[in-house]
């Protein structure tokens, strides 16, 4: 039985201006449990505080009641001056008098009943608490990030710089992801590879960096503060630390024939290469499927170039395990495939390019040495038409498009017209647009640039079709404004293709129990407060993997992640919430309706052997509750049908004696 | 109810379409192969039947220079499907046609062995208003 | 009635048993009188003499693997009805049997006989007999009677969802088609009731109960490890209903706890001794679900998330669910 | 509770979730905006915490109608407990229908924390709905009345 002391506060005048508190501290003093009732003018002041340390020494109380405001205003307050005097602070419940009686009731008849009331059903909560004391789990100092894109990147850095060792995991066999492909950016329009690859070689040369390129993520085990990820090292069959980049094996290579993913397709590598010349790690990579040497034993040329001697045709898959306190995902997009979009004869005709390709075109890198030619035939065009909104706001068909606003099409389509017009004034651009979506510093300026400097043809309305005919793309389109319908003879179309997460989003949040929305973006614990967490503790999100992001939002992104990240790596110790779910094991029958409903996956289950009564011993499959995870929501109580699961400081038996109090 | 909501209240019923869906992109109407014969292109179908200015579509030669080719529903990329909304205001328009064509009391007179039974029901629906 | 006569099954048990493919046999075995059979265990070729299978063979066999599934030893065989199979996979789901050993065989149905509507119609019951649709029954003071056979079929067999076997590693006889029933049709009637008279129709059916926890018993979703009901320390705790309420409580949250799991197997309101149609509760969640949530069949696949366990973001709101039926 | 009061005053228990509605009700409370004294909250983590076994067990003591506050669908501070909650009351709501016990003696809102209006709106209008419909008879324990 508990010693319970009842505390009932005045507030000055804002309770007991309505709630006679002398009869309810008389009335709660014969409540069974309690030992000791008194009222105060201000219960919150350090007088107050004092009385009920007293108290506690005094009459020996368990357990505490006090009648006073909301909890969410002074629960804590309480909780610790319990916990000076020598109880659990989670012996202590608040019967909220104020905001849910005196201050919404103006008769002191019933002011006074209800206060009674509450006070009761309080006392009957605290005769059935239990001290608890919150977990304490320690937290591995390491981050991984996986992506090694301008997010993961600028994620790592960050990370790096406050002290914490971080390894960046990158499926590609460089790190850079998509901005290493773009041109030019916008509204500035300085080069992408000019803002980039300093940050690469920053990230390389960083001694608190390790990265694992070419490799994937294969399992992820563990909590929030102690994660174990096994990192799967895809054999590159080069030895990355003796490979010196100097790209003699990429120039002898037999095998020429091969489309250059960096360029998608657009011209050829070998198959040994390097992807691009700055690429971080600077090493070659053997395509497994094209190397002659692989697949039937017959070439080795590479091998006899290499002067370090880095070439290892024997090398296997490599596994290992890490350990890390938090994980950031930075899986980045992928424009999505073109081909089902037959109206744009984008499968039909070389001519027909997403912008992607688009970029890589104008680069100086690129497959045509930065000059605008079309694939087909090498010839400049003089006639370009770009296309918005291919397969983004599409509602139709979810099987080709997607319904979301990709969000960067707009202003990297005004930067691609700009830079042609600027380039070749010879040129007539069309960009049909539905809407001109330009929110963003500086980002109206630029798109009107386009249209007043540099005289693209802004035009309002979609193309219905484009069709190959001779070297020209007949395009046929609507002018909503004008109300007529166009036909141009192009020579390029450039399609804005949606964006979509990366296809490795979905199986790395199974990985993860992170929570992903229809489309298969990352979901955050909370969509306006926080927005770089994940719902599962641990677990953060950097750039687009996240939704559709230009490069200054992604950056930003990611620096706030890193600083949750590091705002976690602080911590020795990670302390819990104690009102945590608990399975009673001898009464769990292993069905898994809680842990289809637990949103943080912190519900899992063994197999474990109990003695029976007999003295036989039997195994049974139940329900373990990962303290570290668990948030305290409950929803596996109610999912629980034997009531095996229940939750700490509100357990089943507190509520029930809550509604009896109330109901009595 | 006024005349105009009735008729595009019917409109809406008979065509299945919910023209609230168009984001106004015109792509119907830049994939329509007959655009140029058409007074009112699809993208203005959709948009007049969603402000009831139905009086102009009912006259206009458009209803019948629609070549049904769907091309539009194909590539609506919100699933607005104009040429069934156009063919539901001609369909409209049918049955306004002066009075009713055909009674109740005239089908018996027609019937006889070889006519399919679909024919009169079809003409009894087309042809009375 | 029945197309697959005992011998079939014997000869089947007894070559599995004897290839060594199983150890045990759950089947059937005579009760005291010819409607009673009871579901048995049976370990050698000898013991199968008592095996019987017939028209009364209703008994859902599947929530006896829970226990059997988990002690040492080879496969077990097991008869599955069509309806039964959903029970199994249901199981299977809740990771309740141990699938790998049990060695299910499906046998088709042409619907079970029940003991409680032929003790309505005659007294002293002697022997039964079954001649195509025709259901001849002997009695002692009474002479033969006979009966066509649908008068005795209980309402799960007349309203049967499926003749196809969801689960199975061999099958006898050919597989059916999942039907299109007229399950619902009772809860559409008691739906279109006004308050009052639904209130009245429980009333009258739930106050018969002398929670005698048959219907828990013998359901296959009702396994936990403790009931509820029998649990001191769930605040639930309550071993014979005093009053209204509590027969009310015991049926809402047992038809709360089955919802999303419950097969409509209809043995719950085979086995009530006071006739409560409870399988009228069940099928209203299950009717409720499929309306607000999307067809779901409870067992058709394993792994499937009931819709209790489960959301979108779309779902109708509390408020409009009880709306639906004005 | 006695019935002998010349006004018959329903008796009502509110489940409301620490997070949004709770705080709702306090906010209710900061700007003194009035409802009955009829209403006794429980608060309880997330709605999602609520069993339908309190709810019958409310009533078999005597409530009269009980309603269960959580955040908006969307905003749950666990990010899937109301949704949960919905679909549990939908169909417990509905089985208690199907029953013949009244539909108006039960409820789910959702009340966020900047919604004391709405919670004190919600909370007079289900206390005149509950009040109109008398005494609760038909989900009661007799022995819990005198």
């Amino acid at each position: 039985m508990q010693r319970i002391g009842v505390f009932v506060c005045h507030c000055g005048t804002n309770i007991a201006g309505t709630v006679n508190v002398e009869a309810v501290s008389d009335a709660l003093r014969k409540e069974p449990g309690v030992v000791f009732s008194t009222n105060y003018q201000y219960m919150c002041s350090q007088a107050g505080q004092d009385i009920i340390k007293n108290a506690i020494a005094e009459y020996k109380l368990t357990g505490i009641v006090v009648c006073s405001c909301s909890p969410r205003m002074h629960e804590a307050t309480f909780r610790k001056t319990a916990a000076s005097a020598g109880i659990n602070p989670y012996m202590v419940e608040i019967a909220n008098i104020r905001e849910q009686c005196s201050w919404v009731h103006k008769d002191t008849l019933t002011g006074t009943e209800k206060a009674i009331i509450l006070g009761r059903a309080a006392i009957a909560k605290v005769n059935l608490n239990a001290p608890l004391t919150p977990g304490q789990t320690p937290v591995t100092k390491r981050a991984l990030v996986i992506g090694g894109g301008i997010a993961g990147i600028q994620t790592a850095l960050d990370i790096a710089d406050a002290g914490f060792p971080v390894d960046i995991v990158e499926k590609k066999p460089t790190i850079g992801g998509k901005m290493a492909q773009l041109d030019k950016t916008f509204p500035t329009l300085d080069c992408a590879a000019c803002i980039l690859t300093p940050k690469m070689v920053d990230v390389a040369q960083n001694e608190k960096i390790r990265i694992f390129s070419y490799s994937e993520v294969t399992e992820v085990h563990g909590f929030v503060g102690n994660f174990d990820v096994t990192i799967k090292k895809k054999a590159r069959y080069v030895r990355e630390d003796i490979c010196t980049g100097c790209g003699a094996c990429t120039e002898k290579c037999p095998q020429k024939k091969i489309p250059n993913e960096f360029n998608l397709g657009m011209d050829t590598r070998r198959a040994i290469y390097i992807p691009f010349a700055q690429a971080v790690p600077k090493v070659a990579t053997i395509d497994p499927d094209h190397c002659n040497m692989l697949k039937n034993g017959k070439c080795g040329v590479c091998s006899k170039v290499c002067t370090a001697g880095a070439i290892d045709y024997n090398a296997k898959d490599e596994f290992l395990t890490e350990k890390y306190g938090a994980i950031v995902v930075a899986t980045g997009f992928n424009p999505i495939p073109m081909d089902k979009f037959d109206e744009f004869a984008y499968s039909q005709s070389k001519d027909v390019i997403t912008s992607l390709e688009f970029e890589r075109l104008m680069n100086a890198a690129g497959p045509t040495g930065g000059k605008l030619l079309r694939p087909s035939d090498g010839e400049h065009p003089h006639t370009l038409v770009f296309v918005q909104c291919v397969g983004s706001r599409c509602e139709a068909c979810a099987e080709k498009g997607k319904e979301y606003c990709s969000k960067i099409c707009c202003m990297y389509t005004a930067k691609h017209a700009m830079l042609t017009r600027d380039k070749y004034p010879d040129t007539e651009v069309y960009v049909f647009y539905i809407d001109v979506r330009t929110p963003g510093k500086n980002f109206d300026e630029f798109y009107r640039r386009a249209v007043e400097e540099y005289g693209v043809h802004y035009i309002k309305g979609m193309v219905g079709k484009v069709s190959p005919e001779g070297n020209k793309l007949k395009v046929q389109a609507s002018d909503l404004i004008e109300n007529r319908q166009i036909h141009i003879d192009a020579d390029l179309v450039v399609l804005a293709a949606a964006i979509e997460p990366d296809k490795s989003a979905r199986p790395l949040a199974t990985m993860l129990t992170a929570s992903m929305d229809t489309n298969d973006f990352f979901t955050e614990a909370h969509p306006k407060l926080r927005p770089v967490e994940s719902p599962t503790a641990g677990v953060f999100l950097s750039g687009a993997c996240q939704g559709p992001k230009d490069i200054p939002e992604t950056v930003a992104q990611a620096g706030a992640a890193a600083s949750k990240v590091i705002g976690l790596l602080c911590k020795d110790q990670l302390t819990g919430n104690p009102c945590v779910a608990h399975p009673d094991e001898m009464m769990c029958s292993g069905c898994s309706n809680c842990e289809k409903v637990c949103p943080y996956g912190a519900i899992t289950y063994v197999d474990k052997e109990f003695r029976m009564p007999d003295r036989t011993t039997k195994v049974r499959r139940v329900a373990q509750v990962n303290e570290a995870v668990c948030q305290g929501c409950g929803c596996c109580t109610v999912a629980c049908m034997s009531g095996a699961m229940d939750l700490k400081g509100f357990k089943n038996e507190q509520i029930f004696a809550e509604v009896d109090a109330i109901c009595r | 109810m006024t005349n105009t909501k009735r008729m595009k209240e019917d409109i809406l019923r008979m065509s299945g379409v919910n023209p609230r869906k168009c984001m106004k992109c015109g792509k119907c109407s830049g994939t329509c192969p007959n655009y140029d014969e058409m007074e009112y292109h699809p993208h203005q179908f959709v948009s007049m039947v969603e402000e009831g200015r139905l009086e102009p579509l009912l006259a206009s030669k458009s209803l019948y220079t629609c070549l049904s080719c769907m091309a539009c529903i194909e590539r609506c990329p919100r699933g607005v499907e104009p040429a069934k909304l156009i063919e539901a205001v001609r369909l409209l328009k049918e049955r306004q046609k002066d009075g009713n064509h055909l009674t109740a009391n005239d089908i018996p007179a027609r019937i006889d062995d070889d006519m399919p039974q679909q024919a009169i029901v079809t003409a009894f629906r087309k042809y009375t208003k | 009635m029945q197309k697959v006569t005992r011998d079939i099954l014997v000869n089947k048990a007894k070559e599995l048993l004897a290839n060594g493919t199983v150890d045990r046999v759950y089947g059937w075995k005579k009760g005291e009188f010819a409607y009673d059979v009871t579901p048995a265990l049976f370990k050698s070729e000898k013991e199968l003499d008592e095996f019987v299978f017939g028209d009364f063979c209703g008994a859902n066999v599947s929530k006896y693997l829970v226990a059997e599934s988990k002690k040492a030893g080879g496969k077990i065989l097991v008869f599955l009805k069509p309806c039964d199979t959903y029970s199994l996979n249901q199981l299977t789901t809740e990771h309740r049997v141990d699938r790998e050993k049990i060695y299910a065989v499906g046998i088709p149905c042409e619907g079970m006989l029940t003991g409680s509507a032929l003790k309505d119609k005659v007294d002293s019951v002697l022997s039964v007999e079954t001649e195509g649709d025709t259901v001849k029954v002997e009695t002692l003071y009474d002479g033969v009677k006979t009966f066509p056979a649908s008068d005795l079929l209980p309402d799960r067999c007349r309203n049967c969802k499926s003749k196809k076997h969801v689960t199975y590693d061999e099958l006898i006889g050919e597989d059916g088609e999942v039907l299109d029933s007229g399950r619902f049709d009772e809860v559409e009637k008691l739906e279109k009731m006004t308050p009052d008279e639904r209130f009245a129709f429980w009333q009258g059916e739930l106050s018969r109960c002398i929670r005698c926890n048959a219907c828990r018993d013998v359901c296959p979703a009702c396994t936990c490890e403790k009931c509820v009901f029998d649990n001191p320390k769930s605040g639930l705790e309550n071993k014979a209903a005093a009053d209204s309420f509590e027969e009310k409580m015991f049926h809402i949250i047992r038809a709360f706890h089955v919802a999303g799991r419950c097969t409509d197997c209809g043995e719950c309101s085979r086995v009530c001794p006071q006739h409560i149609p409870l399988h009228l509760l069940n099928r209203k969640f299950i009717k409720d679900m499929n309306t607000f949530y999307g067809e779901y069949q409870a067992g058709e696949v394993v792994g499937n998330r009931p819709p209790v366990v489960n959301y979108t973001k779309e779902d109708i709101e509390p408020s409009e669910a009880v709306k639906r039926g004005e | 509770m006695s019935v002998t009061n010349e006004e018959y005053r329903p008796l009502i228990v509110a489940f409301c979730c620490n997070w949004c509605s709770y705080a709702g009700a306090d906010l209710a409370g900061n700007n003194r905006l009035a409802y009955p004294a009829d209403v006794k909250i429980i608060r309880v983590p997330c709605s999602c915490r609520v069993n339908p076994a309190f709810i019958l067990r409310a009533f078999q003591r005597g409530a009269d109608g009980v309603i269960i506050c959580g955040c908006h669908p969307g905003d749950c501070h666990y990010t899937s407990g109301n949704y949960y909650t919905r679909r549990r009351m939908a169909l417990l709501f509905s089985m208690l229908d199907y029953l013949g016990i009244e539909k108006e003696r039960t409820r789910v809102e959702w009340v966020s924390a900047a919604e004391g209006a709405k919670f004190a709106a919600t909370m007079n209008d289900f206390c005149k709905t509950v009040a109109a419909l008398g005494e609760n008879k038909r989900l009661e324990d007799l022995r819990c009345k005198k």
